[in-house]
């Protein structure tokens, strides 16, 4: 944004908002206001409690649903303002994974099927070709050739998201936005799928949009966290700082929750009462009721987004959402 | 498993239950409801939607019409062949001498029976307007009558009349009452044949009244002047009582043409100087189910039945001629009644692949084709298959049951020659290739299938190939009836029941002009045939009329135009305990006033309840 | 509010449905009266006056509107043929088919679900193999044999012959 | 092991669900026998006497017209084959297409107008419907098909409609909307390959029913038209068993009563093969 750097995906100001269907029509805003950048090679985790807005931002930003307002630039370009043949060939350079690899893998299909289905719709490579396409992927994911006859069933955890992942490689993409793609998965496998994604990165510069509820995964390999509540970002800053020097009270209270000496059994996040509904926000800051710091002005007026860069001792890229900074 | 199935089962259990007790009861109640009067207990395999006159267009409404309303004319009880009786009139009509006349008078005395429809509910008498109010009722759009065409084109200005609005209250030259008790007939041209109009139901005579005061439930609300007044009414049954206030006429076995030689076995002889009607209540059972029926009059809760022909095979002890199986025939008299009328197929001559063609050629190839399957069509066999035997076939178009029936006729049109039908097929160039697709309409039921399907391997035996028979079936009989009304079938198979028992009745199926939608539903259409029935239809029964129809049926056979005839043998039964002789079909009803029921109170329910045990 | 009146119109257009459905089959394309009604040797004009008296020749929205209306004020006319109005013949012949039908069908209920309780109960003892057999038997039964069986039981010299 | 083996495992140690499979195979035998001209080719064919009792020229007797019953009983498979799969296939294709349609675009008006058109459906009594289609459509010699389509679709489409509404939301399907496949290419792809399961019983059911309700259409002068067939045969069979000749009501029913018997049996055991609550086993 301002460090001079091409970002490959930038988020300017994204709304989401669903109408509610029922016998009461109303409208839920899942994503409110919303930017971030990715970089090149990047990996940018978004963290926040389920309901918080992740998945309906991830899902914007690959086009499963569509935005209220706001932009999604991809390589200098408006996804949404795409025509049909220039959005098919943004998506070979945007893949996903996603939470459950059972589920992510279609179950009447062969992994070989499944593989190569992006190939065909990309129309990449002849049919032998994209058989060798589709090996090569399973090899840099660490699964065997005999895998490609196989069903999902017949996997295990651990090879289905390797699957699931090999599959999101096969067209080369420069980013990969992975919804939760390790929370199902054993601690050692976790570890695994981990160490293969930051591998993907460094030897093939595939940036990520790491979705995760959990931190201490989001720890072992983000560059750039931004924490998510009720569908805004209310902190967003390089991996290290925010674990080391949170700003938000919000962050403050998350990082607090996670007994970081046992990163195998992370514990639930600890706060006061529940989340607010998205479908009936707070006035003012929508964190204010839960807030241990809140301030007079915290229940009636919504913080904007401000970069405290430079303020107490704070790098670069540190933006917050909270009055406490504010003055 | 699917917990559906056992609820289904279940319901098929207690519908078995259900059924087996709902027939116990139905039995129960039927003996609880002998009381202390004569009854009788007469079944028909159909019922009558309506009970208007005008709407009498089938036996089961002529048997209740005839019944309920006075004809001027009926045919007499007992006499073989049929003669016209007078029934309200009091005499035959006066006819003028160039046959155009006619002059009837009526009965005086008689009344309607008391109903609400009268001014103080009591029956007034029966006058000649009526009976001219209800022959212009025939021609009221309104009435939506069937039996119009006996007197379309007939009678001096009542055609005109309902072109002009069928306004009642405007006269009809040709159809007046000349005081209370005189009707006077103005004929266009002769029609020898009216009296026998005036026998039918639908000239029977109802009260404008009743027809007002009941608008369209007149049909089940009826008036009139005959032996019986209703009771009950449903499409189950109906029950005819006794009209306590029927003109007292004694019965003459004179009169009424009594043969002792062939009828006195039928114990008819101590009804002599009664009064009819002799039965307190006639309760008319409506079961179309051949097996329920039947089934009904075995277990005594029916008096007479009109047998069904899968039922032959255990009734019928020989065949020619009938003769009852010695149980039955302890229990029942045996009627052979041969029917007033008969089966034929008719080809559509409007069509140009069977029938006429303007090419002379063509038109004489298609007439050999006809002529072929005419051949190959094999008459004992259908009759041995669906008339157990005992219809009886003839050639042309006019049955047995007239009177100019003739006996020793050149039978080649129902002989079955399958080398003389190959011979014309290959004489006139036909061959398996190029014969024409047979559409061979039926209502889709059982037996009209299975006659298509005998039709077919009967063709397939001069070498017509199977697949190019085919059928057109339609779901009922009005269907049906559309589609060869509107010509859209190339074979259809009617049946016709005669209307009286003149051979004009039927000689008129093949009359040009009354092509469909009229009755000549072969569309047959040929100027000699033509000529010779509007010559004969204004003449007198003569020898010389008889060789004219003789002549006409003729030219039919020759032209191929139908395949024809059958006329069937009915089979009925009735109870030894009744006196009575049933009518010929066309006749419809009125021996009901005759029929002398033995079964009368209590005892005859014990009677009864015994033999159910048995 | 809103909800009641969506629900309401839900409904609507149902009955809309099912009555186009029943008129268009069993009025529109159902059995024409006309060549029931007419009498022997009749003329086109005596069938245009039949057709005319039943409202065959009216346009299909007029009879579609009429058939609605007839229904909708309960006055399902008179019977083409008896003239017996509609109403009194369904009021006389309604209770007597529901009086047949209710107790079939409750019992039949009550006794099927009997049984299948029974049969769950005893999952792989041989009671629950026989129902199970039993329904299956049944469900491949038409009742059309069903029928045709009873009648050949109850009523001929081959079956049981209960009513002679 | 594929999931199909899977089934197969399963089908295999249900003693019922092989007798109905090889009943149902013995029958398509026939079927396809009559259909190759093998057997049953004298059907109409009137050569015998009125009711000849069974001889070895007539296996099972003649009817009232002196026809081969035995070779209309096997003419009746082909018919009932016929008319089963005709609409078993069209009518599970049907609500199979509606379904997942009205699944996948849930509480549009597509899905609005699906509901709306299977919810009047629904709302006829079934017999009546269909005698009533069968009639409006006489004489075409497909009407009592089109009669049992247009009725046996919304049970399927009701079953897939739902499942498809779960599979919907199922992460593969993100996956393929992700690369950008068209909508209708994931609906053949990757939803209805998964209703599979609910398809192959409604299909069985459907067939069932269809031989069932053509039976009584028959009856009723509403089904078959041209050729032979168990309801017809039943048809001729009412009067001749009241006459004492019950060949021709035997045959049919007791081949009808194999048939359906051996399909309950077999759809029976595929409804338990596919049992979700099984595949944990």
């Amino acid at each position: 944004m301002s460090n001079g750097t091409p970002e490959l995906l930038s988020v300017r100001n994204l709304v989401v908002a669903y109408e509610t269907s029922g016998h009461v029509k109303s409208r839920l805003t899942a994503v409110q206001d919303v930017s971030l950048d990715i970089a090149p090679a990047g990996i940018f985790a978004l963290v926040g409690e389920s309901g918080s807005g992740k998945t309906s931002l991830a899902r914007a930003i690959l086009q499963l649903i569509p935005s209220a307002s706001g932009q999604v630039i991809f390589c200098g370009k408006s996804l949404p303002e795409m025509n049909k043949t220039q959005l098919r060939e943004a998506r070979r350079d945007i893949q996903a994974i996603f939470q459950d690899p059972l589920s992510s893998l279609s179950p009447r299909r062969t992994i070989l099927q499944t593989l190569t289905e992006p190939l065909d719709h990309f129309r990449i490579g002849t049919g032998k070709e994209r058989i060798d396409i589709a090996a090569g992927a399973l090899e840099t994911v660490g699964l065997d050739n005999s895998m490609m006859q196989r069903f999902p069933h017949e996997l295990s955890g651990g090879q289905r998201q390797r699957a699931a992942l090999a599959r999101a490689l096969v067209s080369k993409p420069k980013l990969i936005v992975a919804d939760e793609p390790v929370s199902s998965l054993d601690a050692s496998i976790q570890a695994r799928v981990v160490e293969l994604i930051l591998n993907l990165r460094d030897k093939q510069g595939i940036a990520f949009l790491f979705v995760s509820h959990d931190l201490s995964v989001v720890r072992q390999l983000a560059d750039t966290v931004a924490v998510m509540y009720l569908g805004r970002l209310v902190e967003t800053a390089p991996a290290r700082e925010l674990f080391s020097n949170p700003a938000h009270p919000y962050t403050r209270s998350l990082l607090r929750a996670v007994p970081i000496a046992d990163p195998l059994h992370p514990a639930p996040v600890v706060l006061d009462g529940e989340p607010p509904s998205a479908l009936t926000p707070p006035t003012g800051c929508v964190f204010h009721m839960r807030c241990p710091d809140r301030i007079e002005r915290c229940s009636s007026v919504e913080p904007g987004q401000v970069n405290i860069s430079g303020k107490e001792g704070r790098q670069e890229n540190h933006r917050v959402r909270c009055h406490l900074w504010n003055s | 498993m699917n917990p559906r199935r056992y609820r289904l089962a279940g319901i098929w259990l207690t519908l078995a239950a259900a059924l087996t007790l709902a027939s116990c009861d139905e039995r129960q109640e039927s003996r609880a409801q002998r009381a202390d009067f004569s009854i009788y207990r007469h079944s028909m395999d159909g019922a009558p939607s309506s009970l208007d006159p005008a709407q009498a267009s089938h036996l089961y409404a002529n048997f209740l019409a005839v019944n309920l309303y006075d004809t001027l004319y009926r045919y007499k009880y007992l006499a073989r062949p049929y003669q016209l009786a007078p029934n309200l009139a009091d005499d035959l009509p006066r006819v003028s001498a160039d046959g155009l006349i006619y002059t009837i008078r009526i009965k005086p005395g008689v009344y309607f029976i008391d109903d609400p429809a009268f001014p103080d509910g009591k029956g007034r008498a029966v006058r000649a307007a009526d009976f001219v109010y209800s022959l212009k009722r025939q021609f009221d759009p309104d009435t939506k009558a069937q039996g119009t065409w006996l007197w379309q084109g007939r009678i001096v200005g009542l055609d005109e009349w309902k072109e002009n609005g069928s306004d009642y209250d405007e006269d009809v030259p040709g159809l007046k009452a000349l005081d209370d008790r005189t009707v006077q007939i103005q004929l266009i041209s002769p029609f020898p044949q009216l009296t026998h109009t005036l026998a039918q139901g639908f000239s029977a005579i109802v009260p404008r009244e009743a027809v007002d005061f009941y608008g369209p439930e007149f049909a089940i609300h009826p008036v009139g002047s005959g032996p019986y007044k209703l009771q009950l009414f449903n499409s189950a049954s109906a029950v005819l009582v006794r009209n306590t206030g029927f003109r007292k006429e004694p019965f003459s076995l004179e009169a009424e043409g009594f043969t002792p030689e062939s009828q006195s076995r039928f114990g008819l002889e101590p009804l002599e100087g009664r009064m009819p009607p002799f039965t307190d209540r006639i309760e008319i059972e409506f079961i179309a189910e051949d097996a329920a029926r039947w089934n009904a009059f075995i277990a005594g809760e029916l008096d007479f039945i009109k047998v069904p022909v899968s039922q032959f095979d255990q009734v019928l002890a020989s065949r020619e001629p009938p003769t009852l199986t010695p149980a039955l025939a302890a229990k029942y008299y045996l009627g052979a009644n041969l029917e007033s009328g008969f089966v034929h197929t008719d080809f559509n001559m409007d069509d140009q692949r069977i029938g006429y063609h303007p090419d002379p050629d063509q038109d004489a190839r298609n007439k050999a084709l006809r002529c072929a399957i005419t051949k190959a069509f094999d008459w004992p066999k259908r009759n041995e298959i669906f008339y157990y035997g005992i219809g009886q076939v003839f050639p042309g178009i006019i049955p047995p049951a007239a009177a100019e029936f003739q006996k020793d006729q050149d039978a080649s049109a129902v002989t079955r020659d399958l080398d003389g039908a190959r011979d014309l097929l290959s004489k006139f160039g036909w061959n398996a290739g190029n014969l024409p697709i047979l559409e061979y309409g039926f209502p889709s039921h059982v037996t009209e299938r299975q006659m298509f399907e005998q039709f077919r391997s009967f063709m397939s035996d001069i070498g017509y190939p199977e697949d190019k028979i085919r059928s057109l079936t339609y779901a009922t009989y009005g269907d049906y009836a559309r589609a060869f009304l509107n010509r859209e079938v190339m074979l259809a198979t009617t049946g016709w029941t005669m209307d009286y028992p003149d051979a004009q009745n039927t000689v008129q199926l093949f009359f040009g002009p009354n092509s469909s939608p009229g009755s000549n539903s072969a569309n047959y259409d040929n100027e000699e045939f033509n000529r010779l029935y509007r010559a004969s239809s204004t003449m007198q029964p003569s020898p010389m009329r008889t060789a004219m129809y003789r002549n006409m049926n003729r030219i039919v056979i020759d032209d191929c135009a139908t395949i024809s005839g059958i006329s069937r043998t009915l089979i009925l039964l009735w109870d030894r305990d009744l006196a009575m002789l049933p009518d010929r079909s066309f006749v419809g009803g009125f021996f009901f006033r005759f029929v002398d029921s033995g079964k009368a109170g209590p005892a005859a329910a014990e009677d009864s309840g015994r033999e159910a045990t048995q | 509010m809103a909800y009641l009146l969506r629900k309401s119109l839900h409904g609507l257009l149902l009955i809309l449905g099912v009555t186009l459905i029943s008129f268009v089959l069993m009025v529109w394309f159902g059995p024409d009266q006309t060549y029931s009604l007419i009498g022997k040797n009749a003329t086109a004009e005596q069938i245009e006056d039949v057709r005319h008296a039943l409202g065959y020749d009216q346009p299909f929205i007029t009879r579609y509107a009429d058939y609605l209306i007839e229904l909708f004020t309960l006055n399902l006319g008179a019977s083409n043929s008896s003239g017996e109005p509609v109403n009194r013949i369904l009021a006389r012949t309604i209770p007597v088919s529901l009086a047949l039908m209710i107790p079939g069908f409750v019992l039949g209920n009550l006794l099927g679900i009997a049984l299948g309780l029974l049969a769950a109960h005893r999952r792989g003892q041989w009671s629950d193999r026989v129902i199970s057999g039993l329904s299956v038997g049944g469900m491949s039964i038409s009742f059309l044999i069903i029928i045709i069986v009873f009648q050949v039981l109850l009523s001929t010299p081959y079956g049981l012959n209960l009513f002679p | 092991m594929s999931a199909g083996s899977r089934i197969w495992e399963r089908l295999r140690k249900d003693r019922t669900g092989l007798t109905g499979l090889a009943i149902v195979g013995i029958f398509l035998a026939l079927a396809i026998g009559v259909w190759l001209g093998f057997f049953g080719q004298g059907w109409s064919a009137a050569d015998g006497g009125r009711w000849e009792p069974m001889s070895p020229e007539f296996w099972f007797g003649t009817n009232l017209l002196g026809q081969d019953i035995f070779q209309r009983s096997i003419f009746s498979v082909r018919t009932a084959f016929e008319i089963g799969l005709i609409v078993a296939v069209v009518s599970t294709s049907l609500g199979a297409l509606l379904g997942a349609l009205a699944g996948w675009y849930s509480h549009t008006w597509v899905d609005g107008t699906i509901l709306w058109v299977k919810g009047v459906l629904d709302s006829i009594p079934f017999y009546l419907f269909v005698a009533a289609v069968a009639y409006a459509l006489q004489g075409k010699p497909w009407a009592m098909h089109v009669a049992m389509i247009a009725t046996f679709w919304t049970t399927t489409s009701r079953l897939v409609r739902g499942e498809v509404m779960k599979i919907k939301s199922r992460e593969f399907i993100l996956s393929a909307r992700a690369i950008g496949l068209p909508d209708f290419v994931i609906l053949l792809r990757h939803v209805l390959p998964n209703t599979l399961h609910i398809l192959l019983v409604q299909a069985s059911i459907a067939f069932v029913a269809a031989i069932k309700t053509e039976v009584i259409l028959s009856f009723l002068g509403l089904g078959v038209q041209d050729g032979v067939s168990w309801g017809l045969m039943l048809a001729e069979s009412t009067q001749e068993v009241l006459a004492g000749h019950f060949n021709n009501f035997l045959a049919a029913s007791v081949m009808l009563f194999m048939l359906l018997m051996g399909f309950n049996m077999l759809a029976d055991a595929l409804q338990d093969a596919f049992d979700p609550r099984r595949s944990a086993e």
